[in-house]
């Protein structure tokens, strides 16, 4: 899939909560074909402690209205110069990178994808994609509390959206893995992003249940196209570069 | 129009900008982004006789105007470079140079022993200088003697451009540079990363897997210029310049300190074009001083 | 309330927070800003035996995350600061080490017999490390030989607490830390600026006068980090760590890596009142993670 | 004097020509006194490329309105920054620095301010405060153009002014030291800011005709106030700090 680094134009960025932004770019270009679990590699101007790009998840692409939208969280300064950004103004990506999550094998799987704070981020364009394909999906979203479940009203458009937040203000009090949906509904394809403890909590459940399961794993990415080497994370195979190999691992692949 | 062409001991380069070892990966990586034909020459991944998994991760952190990393020589080794990617890449039409490492000095022989069967590889880069390896690499680099020796064995099996390239992390560099330059090497790289260290104060625990690392970029520019101008004072043979190069200007400052070319490599990171932009802006610098090639500003600096 | 006393072989120091020579001038200079007097120790001006001038200017350069500087130690000399700057020092309620240094061993062998007159200096601190003069300076401290000579002859002289600076233009710097602790230095501070250069693309000259300079700077940071940690696992007298710290993190990494104190220079420069924030941000560190004193952390990284 | 690290708003940022901006500070406190001849040292945010603090100097107080005001063209990133603050945003200082330019001796001298570029920036408050002390001025301006004549209005309030132009497009053609008021009238007071070049010539001219002569020197800064002694210019008595014993300098102490 060919790269471009292009500047895009910010269209909106509206903040979801004190933490996190939603900025939705355009161009005057048609964008190009994305696909979903790919990342782009933001330059932060205007930064002196960012030296470096950021990854950050394709959270959504709407190509009628030419669209590419990101989720960010604020966690340190790279960050909260995306969240300021203002309509208007350009910003640099490198994009589109890394592996996709891969389809279902049966177009009758019982699919779920399961979210943890802003790594719900890239489930969002994957579950649409799924719905397009006609597959059918469930979304299990978990946050510390209401404030931190993100776009709930976005995943409602693609399936259907269960919650747990650690305070129990919303949905189910606990975390993802507890939520009773693993009780009722039996699960053969499992799709995960969000803190590493808890994809490790789902890839533990999906082997123990035996579903095909893919986790989208971060990492400290110097490139984000394969040329450093800096963001392997331990395989099966060895070593191999998560900004490449992946973000999307089948967990089978991982030392887990 | 301006001459751009520099000469590498023997070789004939058709511009001075080039890549920097493990910064470029094999020259595909780029090839979205620019015709990487364009570019001077191309120094691919470090490689060694056998295989390596390189360091455990973290392997990197963000420093201020830097970065370092802690790859430690990940690559699947010579034989695997000679039978699955020389074949993808030896048509390309510039200079590519392996650069080459190792624990021991046999490590560097059979090596270099191997690249020399390669046609389509003009040179290597004899990397005596990396700091993210327990064994061998930098160890070699810090001492006159040791250095000598791993350039005196190359020379004695490898007949292509022999670059050597050097490590910071010394009180000497100049010494250093004569020694290998007494020894045969065809021309001198400098400078590799700086030994560096972070840690992360809330975790209370260093943040590279391997404690310390290589910091390069930016933040080490001003040390690698002056090692430049202190080694091209130094030495008769050709010196390739590098740290911390980000656009034409910095580019600019080395060849004016003596180097006939030189290297990018961290900036490559943050914009995959910064080597075709810096060789625009060579020439468009040439032009607005009057120059009709570039090598009339190699080591022109007016003191 | 956390405990934020540290010792500095037998001195008391209210606090880990110094500021470093050359960037604090004689203390004054920031009384407009903070109460200096809250800062645990103020290390004065390079001082030698007889008055300089220093270099000619451009003394200064701008570079990624840091500055090269050329000022060359430019000062009254020693017996100017007897007479006329002690008297409107010495009563500054805090620890106050005046920075020696020397072109010839007689040099500083002089310089510090007359300080160690001074009741209210309490110590020195020894510059082996100046990358700004002709002749001495970081001449001494870059050989285990010369560094040690310094100091044993120094020892003989001067009985207050003396810290030697560390020069990271070395190859090996615990080597010379081991050096000169075995020659009874009470402490060991480090570092001084790394040699750097800069170069005016445009008009083809050097920006500093003296071509090369110090570079000093968040730019520095990693590289000072890894030379502290290397000198704390090495001696066994308390070192004094510096390089780039811009804030309260940067310092207690400094800490962690086995600083017993820390020292402020550059920062200073961006904003006078760092010291007072870096204070009040290590207290609130040791706060946060529960430590009832500094010394819990010193060294503390968890490896 | 006392010197402060104060937060100022940003009242107005006016571009004056393509390359310069008045930019106009404020505070909800009352600013502190400044005298005529000093400066500020500016901390330059969200800029990769800016390090250090810039120096410039104070280019006129309006104590009533309680505004600062600052002259700045744009030759680096720093002051490429400072032109584009907006209204409302805050920029810290620390100030003011530096002395001062001398009063005349007598209330009749006969008083000439020579400014080029940029460098008329600390006259026009030097001249309104001449002004206030009942002194006449009379201000020579140059630049290469029209456009590079700067503040002209401004300091018509305070004197007369005389003009020249490189290319004569206002005023009259050539330097400042080539205009014909040196022929017309006789100064016994000069003080001058501008290139290095100009205000050597204006000194020559000065110490020629035994005038009283001041100038205000530029020089690299790290700190502007005394701690780093980066800033140094040979005088009769040796280097000393253009930040502390400057920015303004009798030629007769220079060794020009
Ligand atoms: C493939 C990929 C996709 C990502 N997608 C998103 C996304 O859609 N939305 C989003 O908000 N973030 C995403 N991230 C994380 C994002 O890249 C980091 O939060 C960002 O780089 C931090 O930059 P900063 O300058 O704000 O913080 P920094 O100042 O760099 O770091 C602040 C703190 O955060 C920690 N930190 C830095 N990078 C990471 C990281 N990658 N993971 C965890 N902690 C980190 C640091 O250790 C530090 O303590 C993704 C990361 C990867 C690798
Ligand atoms: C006491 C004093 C008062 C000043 N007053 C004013 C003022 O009122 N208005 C104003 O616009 N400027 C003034 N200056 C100059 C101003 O400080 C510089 O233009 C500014 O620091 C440049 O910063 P930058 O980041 O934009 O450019 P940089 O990126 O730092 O430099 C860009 C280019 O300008 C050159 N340069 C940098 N600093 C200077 C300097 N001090 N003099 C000449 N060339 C320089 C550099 O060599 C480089 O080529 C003053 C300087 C001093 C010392
Ligand atoms: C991620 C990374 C990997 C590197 N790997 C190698 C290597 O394999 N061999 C080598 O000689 N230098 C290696 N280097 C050093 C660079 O080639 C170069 O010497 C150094 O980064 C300074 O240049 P820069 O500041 O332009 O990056 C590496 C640098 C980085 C950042
Ligand atoms: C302008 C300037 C002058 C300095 N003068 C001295 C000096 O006289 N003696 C000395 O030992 N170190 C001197 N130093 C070095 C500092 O004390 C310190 O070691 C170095 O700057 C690194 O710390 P920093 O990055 O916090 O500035 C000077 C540094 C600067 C920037
Ligand atoms: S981030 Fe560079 S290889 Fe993955
Ligand atoms: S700028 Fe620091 S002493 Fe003048």
């Amino acid at each position: 899939m060919k790269k471009f680094m292009l500047d895009l134009v910010v269209k909106n960025n509206k903040s979801l909560n004190n933490q996190c932004s939603l900025l939705i770019l355009t161009s005057t270009e048609k964008l190009p074909t994305m696909l979903p679990g790919q990342f782009v590699e933001v330059r932060v101007d205007n930064s002196p402690n960012t030296f470096l790009r950021r990854p950050i998840s394709i959270n959504y692409v709407d190509y009628e209205a030419n669209e590419l939208w990101l989720l960010i969280q604020i966690v340190g300064d790279g960050t909260r110069k995306m969240c300021e950004l203002r309509a208007g103004e350009l910003v640099n990506l490198l994009f589109p990178l890394g592996n996709s999550f891969t389809l279902p094998e049966k177009k009758d799987s019982r699919i779920l994808l399961v979210g943890g704070g802003v790594g719900v981020a890239p489930l969002l364009f994957w579950g649409s994609y799924l719905k397009n394909k006609g597959y059918a999906c469930n979304f299990l979203l978990g946050g510390r509390s209401k404030d931190n479940l993100l776009q709930l009203c976005e995943f409602e458009r693609f399936g259907n959206v269960y919650t747990t937040t650690e305070d129990g203000s919303y949905g189910e009090r606990g975390l993802v893995t507890q939520h009773s949906i693993f009780r009722e509904l039996n699960f053969d394809t499992i799709y995960s992003c969000g803190p590493t403890p808890m994809m490790k909590a789902v890839a533990s459940y999906a082997a123990q249940i035996n579903a095909f399961c893919e986790v989208s794993l971060e990492n400290t990415m110097a490139c984000g196209f394969g040329a450093c080497l800096c963001c392997v994370t331990d395989t099966t195979e060895g070593h191999v570069c998560v900004c490449t190999e992946g973000p999307v691992f089948n967990i089978t692949k991982l030392k887990w | 129009m301006v001459d751009l062409k520099v000469k590498l001991g023997k070789l004939q380069m058709k511009n001075p900008v080039m890549t920097a070892s493990g910064t470029f990966g094999y020259g595909t990586e780029y090839s979205d982004f620019i015709d990487i034909v364009r570019i001077g020459g191309i120094i691919v991944k470090g490689t060694t006789l056998r295989s390596r998994q390189g360091n455990e991760y973290p392997r990197m952190a963000e420093t201020p105007s830097g970065m370092l990393n802690a790859v430690g020589l990940q690559n699947k080794g010579v034989d695997y470079f000679i039978d699955q990617i020389y074949p993808t890449i030896k048509d390309i039409d510039t200079n590519v140079f392996v650069n080459v490492s190792g624990s021991t000095v046999e490590d560097y022989i059979f090596t270099a022993e191997k690249l020399n069967c390669l046609d389509k590889i003009p040179g290597i880069e004899l990397n005596i200088s990396c700091p993210n390896v327990k064994e061998g690499g930098m160890a070699f680099g810090i001492s006159c003697l040791s250095s000598a020796q791993v350039v005196r064995e190359v020379r004695r099996v490898y007949e292509g451009e022999l670059m050597v390239k050097l490590s910071p992390n010394v009180t000497d560099i100049s010494e250093i540079a004569l020694a290998v330059e007494a020894e045969g090497a065809d021309s001198i790289s400098l400078i590799n990363t700086l030994l560096g260290m972070a840690i992360d104060a809330e975790k209370r625990k260093p943040v590279l897997s391997t404690i310390t690392g290589g910091l390069s970029g930016p933040a080490v520019k001003p040390i690698a210029l002056r090692m430049v101008w202190q080694v091209a004072q130094a030495v008769k043979i050709p010196v390739v310049g590098m740290g911390g190069i980000m656009n034409a200007a910095d580019a600019i400052e080395f060849i004016l300190a003596g180097a006939t070319a030189i290297q990018i490599g961290t900036a490559n990171f943050i914009d995959p074009t910064v080597t075709i932009k810096v060789l625009d802006g060579i020439e468009d610098y040439l032009k607005r001083h009057g120059y009709s090639s570039v090598n009339d500003i190699i080591g022109a600096l007016e003191i």
